[in-house]
């Protein structure tokens, strides 16, 4: 089972001997190196670097001065910080909720048989498409009360009505929460649709016959089927949510005061306009910390656990 | 042509024992039935025969060469799969000439091989179609066409016909074993199908988690199974179990209920029995003789017409004997109901005797 | 079954509403269109702030609809904006961010599609295991890695060329990208490929001559996530490469990001607007084959 | 004769230019609005006359965006030829690393000590004794900019101070007028906030603390004032719902609001709305108390590199920044104030004369980019965005001020 490019007479052992499993299909492992590289080199070496330097005084440049924890104690005793963890925690969970509930309607709604699929299916996507910078500063226009949408309600005539989420320490992350879902949940709708497409056709069929409502069939029978496509969705919406740094700059940078910081702009906010490196690597040392920790064993459960066969 | 032979072959996916120390010879031009339930180890055997999975210990002969680390091109194999696995984006003559092409072939004989084929096939007119619009039928057509332009001495089929429909699976299978027939090939065939078996084998090998059960003639197996499992997975409808115990000085008399059927006329296997030990008597509905029939044979009974499944041909019948559910076959123009009294009566000496422990023949 | 696998259904797959003005239908278009306006709302905004003049901007009313229609931000956008002292707005980056779009998006394909070929079909002992490093990878805010990969690409002296820009944008690619293309190919039947080794083709055989020629759909969906990353990235773009190989984005950037000075927001968003018009005509243009390839790419596996 | 005429020109024109130096330099900046741009244009004019070429590479946004890149093309090895930063401790590393070409041989021979004034602005391109940049202007901090229209509608004088300011607010609020217009992030809140310690505190205090990091003062009675009057501004700015600093201007200049406090920069968004100074806004240095100004402003970097042509074209661009010309044709056309006191700027406007008669009387200070780390200067900052925007009392607001201080380097 060796590569074929292989000689034959590398291939041949001893009759009854086993060859060295290392050589066994050679070309898969050869083509595999860019992954393994990828891997082991960026992704292992590159948080291995990240990690040693958070435990130095490094400013402008990395340096190995080691001071031990004490970036880790400036970080928990930062009050921006902290707020930057529980807004990634809100946002977290109402974007991982949201943006699945209202991606899974979007694609069953779609699903009907209706007209105009692709006109709406379009729609839903194309913000996809846009760069955060800007659709940041457009969210911001429109929920800016003096001439955002607060402004045209109260022109229609309800003088009292009141939407001003950026501008309330308390509301802001929700504001974002708006325009970041209008941004991500496209993609997701169309990974739900695809899901839904590819479910046979005779659960519909016996659904019927059971007399189960519509509704109900797609929450009891059919997201239950769709794990794998819910997993991708996770993984997508999860890893956006992490990285969540643009949208905020753009939108409120991290206003008003610090109330919509998140950990992404903490990290790069210490890394570049601080120039301290090291908190900027602790910080995203936690980041990354909590990342594992909440994604190995789900990992090794869904991609290391099979086997196939 | 070629033998096949696996020695203590052993395959482990993890913890999981798929393969235990299996043995197994196959002799030139033998078509040899793999038969078990899923899960049973036999298409993962075939795929190690291939070499398509990476064998645990243990080794495998393709005519007397040790192939255990062979690449499956280099073992002189063809196979046909279940699903047929033919290549989509390629037409028929693709699909056919590619492992051709990949073997450095050349053109001239790819084309002689591609038209013996077809024409042994009778599939010439679907050479520059995609499979995409073939039938079922046709497509198995050609997936075995895609063995057989292998030229090789072994083919191995994984569940060809289970894809198929019940008249174009009778069909094939009717071709498979002219083909057979005609090449003289080794053939081993996996299939979860004992009518399959029963009809194409020169011998089979009945399977169950990982080990092979007993591997001998149709007939052999039909009528001395060597164990319980064997008796019961092969036969359709299935044997009837009678539970009892032996008794006699040679305890070559078995007890059931009230009833004492003596053994006469049994051949008994060498596994050691004593009298006293429970033992199972296995009875197939076929060889069950019915009414005026049944006065010759050693046992009689009269019984209760329970249930009746008319099938054409025979009529299938539940009834109870000796307390335990009992079915035997009748004429297919025998007109019972339920609550009827039909006596029945079978020749222990046809019948099956197994530890009710070890569940071995006895 | 493999015919399933090219041809995976695309279409609407729930039970039909009877009539046209039954309670569900209204029930179905009236949460549609009321979502499109949700989706729309920022579009909308877009793009009469395109078509506006500064005063008129100043004024405030974002949804109003231009009183004097202007394509002058278009224009400035496309030819005239100044980016430092070149004033030739998006058109200047646009034929680099073409030369580094289309290397970056084929060699970031075809590596995480021999990954995901490997990963599905020739499992080697901790295959796994990079395979799951990978998707932690993706959860690794870019930002953080800049000073190391700054460093790596130092070592192999491919800093400040398109390749090592290349090369950033296919190591960052891999992860969803190997995830989408592994599922793909898992979700192939195994028997075409064991029949293909029967037939003597090796890995890269059946990579090319069995396993690309049926990935269509998922190359439609590889090619829209990495046009639209790849496109829409500014800071690899500006970091490892240098100014006469600037993409677009930078223009972008620095036509929409200035912080002191004038903001010309009808010009912003002409910009925007025309940055994002690749990506969308993407989306235009691969339509179905999408959702079918996400069908086949993320649904099983 | 004419052939020899010819000849003879076209071997000067030949060796000209050529001859002596034609190099490529990249420059990166971040000046890409279109004043900064025209600025920034001149440059490049000036400095392709003299025969190299000037290959441009802005990147617009200062800290978060541009100081990264410059950051990693400087360690990548792969270095432009020249990058503005902002004057101050922030290139200390890169010095210290040896990454930075050592100007003091072309410093020494132009003899920048006499010219640049104020002198703290060479100090802080100085390490060691040690020259590692140009600078090309000064940005100042001090200013209020005030709507003349909304004090007219609320039916109060324009002020001329502070107190004048704080006391008129009231009206304001009552003509529905934001009395004070506020970004929402933290610069521009902890900007107006050292604006407010200069003006209140006095210059003394400030350098105390910008300076020789005293938390002693930071604690003391003169700073209590500036928070308490802190408090006040921010009672001021409530009703202002802007993020972005030109949007609060905008609110002064359609009389939304009453006053922003801003840097000098904020003149360019009055003029292209084509509003005159003293006329339709009045601009108060120093908040109208404390006529001072500090010296924040831009300069040149220029990283090593091995080839010795490019060091030479990197010295030429130095040598050309700090030129009269330049100074003259860059600074009006920014809007800043220019290096060195013997230049003509008489065309600026009121604004900016006014800026130049305090520099001219010696009402300078150092700004804080040249006394804080950027560590705690993003602090400070923080701290600013969470008191401008909730109600942190102004003890706790001091008393974190001064923690914060006292940490400092």
């Amino acid at each position: 089972m060796s590569a074929t490019t292989e000689p034959s007479a590398a291939r041949d052992p001893a009759p009854d001997g086993k060859p060295n499993p290392l050589f066994r299909n050679l070309s898969a492992k050869f083509a595999s190196i860019p992954m393994i590289i990828t891997a082991l080199v960026v992704f292992v070496g590159g948080t291995i670097w990240t990690i040693v330097y958070s435990f130095t005084n490094s400013k402008l440049l990395p340096r190995t001065n080691f001071v031990g924890f004490d970036q880790y104690e400036r970080l928990w005793s930062t009050r921006r910080w902290m707020v930057s963890i529980e807004n990634l925690a809100i946002y977290g969970i109402c974007s991982l909720i949201l943006t699945l509930v209202i991606g899974f309607t979007l694609a069953a709604l779609l699903d009907r048989k209706i007209r105009f699929e692709n006109t709406f299916r379009t729609i839903f996507l194309y913000p996809f498409a846009l760069s955060f910078i800007v659709t940041g500063l457009t969210w911001q226009w429109i929920l800016n009360p003096d001439f955002g949408l607060q402004n045209v309600v109260r022109n229609w005539g309800w003088e009292s009505f009141t939407f001003n989420p950026l501008n309330d320490p308390d509301t802001v992350i929700y504001g974002i929460l708006i325009a970041g879902i209008w941004q991500g949940s496209g993609l997701i709708m169309c990974i739900m649709l695809a899901g839904l497409r590819g479910i046979d056709e005779d659960i519909w069929k016996a659904a019927r016959v059971d007399g189960i409502g519509t509704v109900k069939t797609y929450l009891r029978i059919i997201l239950p089927m769709m794990r794998p496509v819910i997993i991708t969705s996770l993984v997508l919406i999860a890893s956006g949510i992490i990285k969540l740094y643009d949208l905020v700059v753009a939108q409120t940078n991290g206003g008003p005061g610090i109330a919509s910081e998140v950990p992404a702009k903490y990290v790069i906010n210490y890394m570049f306009r601080a120039q301290n490196l090291g908190q900027g690597f602790a910080a995203s040392t936690m980041m990354l910390l909590s990342v594992i920790i909440i994604l190995i064993p789900w990992a090794y459960l869904e991609f290391g656990g099979r086997k196939r066969g | 042509m070629a033998t096949v032979s696996v020695k203590d072959l052993v395959l482990n996916f993890g913890a999981v024992k798929v393969l235990r120390d299996l043995n197994l010879n196959i002799p030139t031009g033998e078509f040899l039935v793999l038969l078990g339930a899923s899960g049973s180890g036999k298409s993962t055997l075939l795929n190690c025969i291939a070499g398509l999975l990476d064998v645990t210990d243990g080794q495998i002969f393709i005519d007397d060469k040790n192939v255990t680390w062979s690449e499956p091109k280099d073992r002189g194999i063809g196979m046909v799969f279940q699903s047929y696995a033919l290549y989509p984006q390629m037409t028929v003559k693709g699909n056919l000439s590619f492992g051709l092409k990949n073997a450095k072939l050349p053109k001239a004989e790819i084309e002689k091989r591609i038209e013996r084929a077809a024409s042994v096939l009778q599939i010439e007119p679907l050479l520059d179609r995609k499979p995409s619009a073939l039938s079922g039928g046709q497509r198995q057509r050609v997936a075995i066409g895609r063995a057989l332009v292998r030229d090789v001495d072994v083919f191995l089929f994984d569940e060809p016909l289970s894809n198929l429909d019940a008249k174009l699976r009778a069909d094939l299978r009717v071709e498979i074993k002219r083909l057979h027939q005609r090449l003289k090939n080794t053939m081993i065939y996996v299939t979860h199908d004992q009518v399959e078996a029963m009809t194409l084998a020169d011998r089979i090998a009945v399977m169950s988690q990982g080990i092979i059960l007993q591997l001998d003639t149709p007939n052999v197996i039909y009528n001395r199974p060597a164990n319980k499992y064997v008796a019961g997975f092969i036969g359709s409808p299935e044997m009837n179990f009678l539970d009892g115990s032996l008794s006699g000085a040679k305890a070559d008399i078995f007890e059931t209920d009230d009833k004492k059927i003596k053994l006469s006329g049994y051949t008994f296997s060498e596994q050691n029995r004593s009298s006293a030990q429970s033992a199972i008597l296995g009875v197939r509905p076929e060889q069950v003789a019915v009414n005026d029939h049944a006065e010759a044979m050693p046992v009689t009974e009269s019984v209760e017409v329970e249930l009746v499944e008319p099938m054409g041909a025979d009529t299938l019948v539940w009834s109870t004997f000796a307390k335990q559910p009992f079915r035997f076959r009748m004429e297919g123009t025998a007109i019972v109901s339920p609550g009827d009294k039909v006596k029945i009566g079978f020749d222990p000496a046809k019948a099956s005797l197994f530890d009710t422990d070890t569940e071995l023949r006895l | 079954m493999a015919d399933t696998i090219l041809n995976p259904v695309a279409e609407a797959r729930g039970p039909r509403p009877k009539k046209a003005f039954s309670r569900a239908n209204i029930f179905i278009y009236g949460t549609l269109l009321l979502v499109s306006v949700y989706y729309l709302l920022p579009l909308y905004v877009m793009i009469v702030t395109s078509f506006k003049g500064m005063p008129e901007i100043r004024l405030g009313n974002v949804f109003g609809p231009p009183l004097e229609p202007t394509f002058q931000p278009w224009v400035k956008a496309w030819a005239e904006a100044c980016t430092g002292i070149n004033c030739d707005g998006l058109s200047r980056g646009f034929s680099n961010s073409v030369k580094i779009l289309i290397p970056s998006v084929t060699l970031s394909i075809l590596i995480a599609s021999v990954n995901g070929y490997a990963l599905a079909n020739w499992k080697f002992k901790g295959s796994e295991t990079f395979f799951t490093i990978l998707i932690i990878g993706a959860f690794i805010p870019y930002q953080t890695m800049l000073y190391p990969i700054v460093i790596m690409l130092r070592e192999i002296k491919l800093m400040g060329s398109i390749w090592g820009l290349v090369l950033v944008h296919t190591v960052f690619g891999m992860p969803i990208l190997t995830l989408l293309f592994r599922n793909y190919f898992t979700s192939i039947p195994d028997e075409l490929f064991k029949a293909a080794r029967v037939d003597g083709a090796g890995f890269w055989g059946i990579y090319f001559k069995i396993m690309l020629p049926m990935s269509l759909p998922i190359i439609v969906v590889a090619i829209i996530l990495q046009v639209t990353g790849i496109w829409n990235d500014f800071l690899f773009g500006v970091i490892y490469t240098k100014p006469d190989t600037y993409p677009m984005t930078v223009q972008l950037n620095n036509i929409v990001n200035s912080v002191q000075g004038v903001k010309e927001y009808n010009v912003n968003m002409a910009a925007t607007l025309l940055t994002g018009l690749v990506p969308l005509v993407i989306y235009f243009i691969s339509g179905k084959l999408f959702v079918r390839g996400i069908a086949a790419g993320a649904v099983k596996g | 004769m004419y052939l020899k005429r010819i000849l003879t020109a076209l071997a000067v024109s030949a060796a000209l230019p050529a001859a002596s130096h034609a190099t490529e330099l990249e420059v990166t900046h971040w000046w890409t609005s279109g004043g900064e741009a025209a600025a920034v244009a001149e440059l490049a004019k000036a400095f392709d006359a003299s025969g190299d070429k000037w290959v441009d590479g802005a990147i617009a946004g200062s800290g978060g965006t541009a100081r990264p890149i410059i950051i990693s093309r400087i360690l990548g090895g792969d270095p432009m030829g020249a990058t503005q930063l902002n004057h101050g401790r922030q290139a200390e590393e890169l010095i210290e690393a040896g990454l930075l070409l050592d100007l003091t041989d072309v410093a020494e021979k132009e003899g920048w000590k006499d010219i640049v004034n104020p002198p703290s602005l060479l100090e802080s391109c100085t390490l060691d004794g040690r020259i590692y940049c140009a600078p090309i202007n000064i940005h100042s901090w001090q200013w209020i900019w005030l709507s003349n229209a909304a004090y007219e509608k609320a039916g109060v004088p324009v002020p001329t101070n502070w107190e004048e300011f704080t006391a008129a607010a009231p009206k304001l609020e009552e003509a529905g007028i934001v009395p004070l217009a506020m970004g929402k992030q933290g610069w521009q809140q902890n900007g107006a906030f050292g604006v407010m310690v200069v003006a209140i505190a006095g210059v003394d205090a400030w350098k105390k603390v910008n300076v020789e990091k005293d938390a002693e003062v930071a604690r003391g009675p003169e700073y209590a004032k500036v928070f308490e009057a802190a408090v006040n501004a921010r009672e001021f700015a409530k009703d202002s719902n802007v993020q972005d600093w030109n949007q609060a201007t905008n609110m002064v200049i359609t009389g939304k609001a009453g006053g922003q406090i801003m840097g000098d920069w904020a003149q360019g968004e009055f003029q292209v709305a084509g509003q005159v100074a003293g006329e339709d806004y009045t601009c108060l240095p120093g908040l109208g108390d404390n006529e001072i100004l500090d010296t924040a402003g831009d300069a040149f970097y220029f990283p090593k590199v091995d080839d010795p042509e490019t060091t030479e074209a990197q010295k030429r661009l130095a040598s050309l920044i700090i030129s009269k010309d330049v100074q003259v044709a860059f600074n009006l056309k920014k809007g800043s104030l220019p290096i060195r006191g013997d230049v003509d700027l008489s065309s600026a406007n009121d604004c900016m004369q006014k800026g130049l008669k305090i520099l001219a009387d010696g009402g300078i200070m150092p700004s804080g980019d040249q006394n804080l780390t950027p560590d705690t200067q993003t602090q400070i900052e923080d701290l600013m965005a969470e008191f401008w925007s909730g109600d942190m009392s102004a003890e706790d607001a001091q008393s974190r001020y001064a923690d914060i201080i006292e940490r400092a380097e």
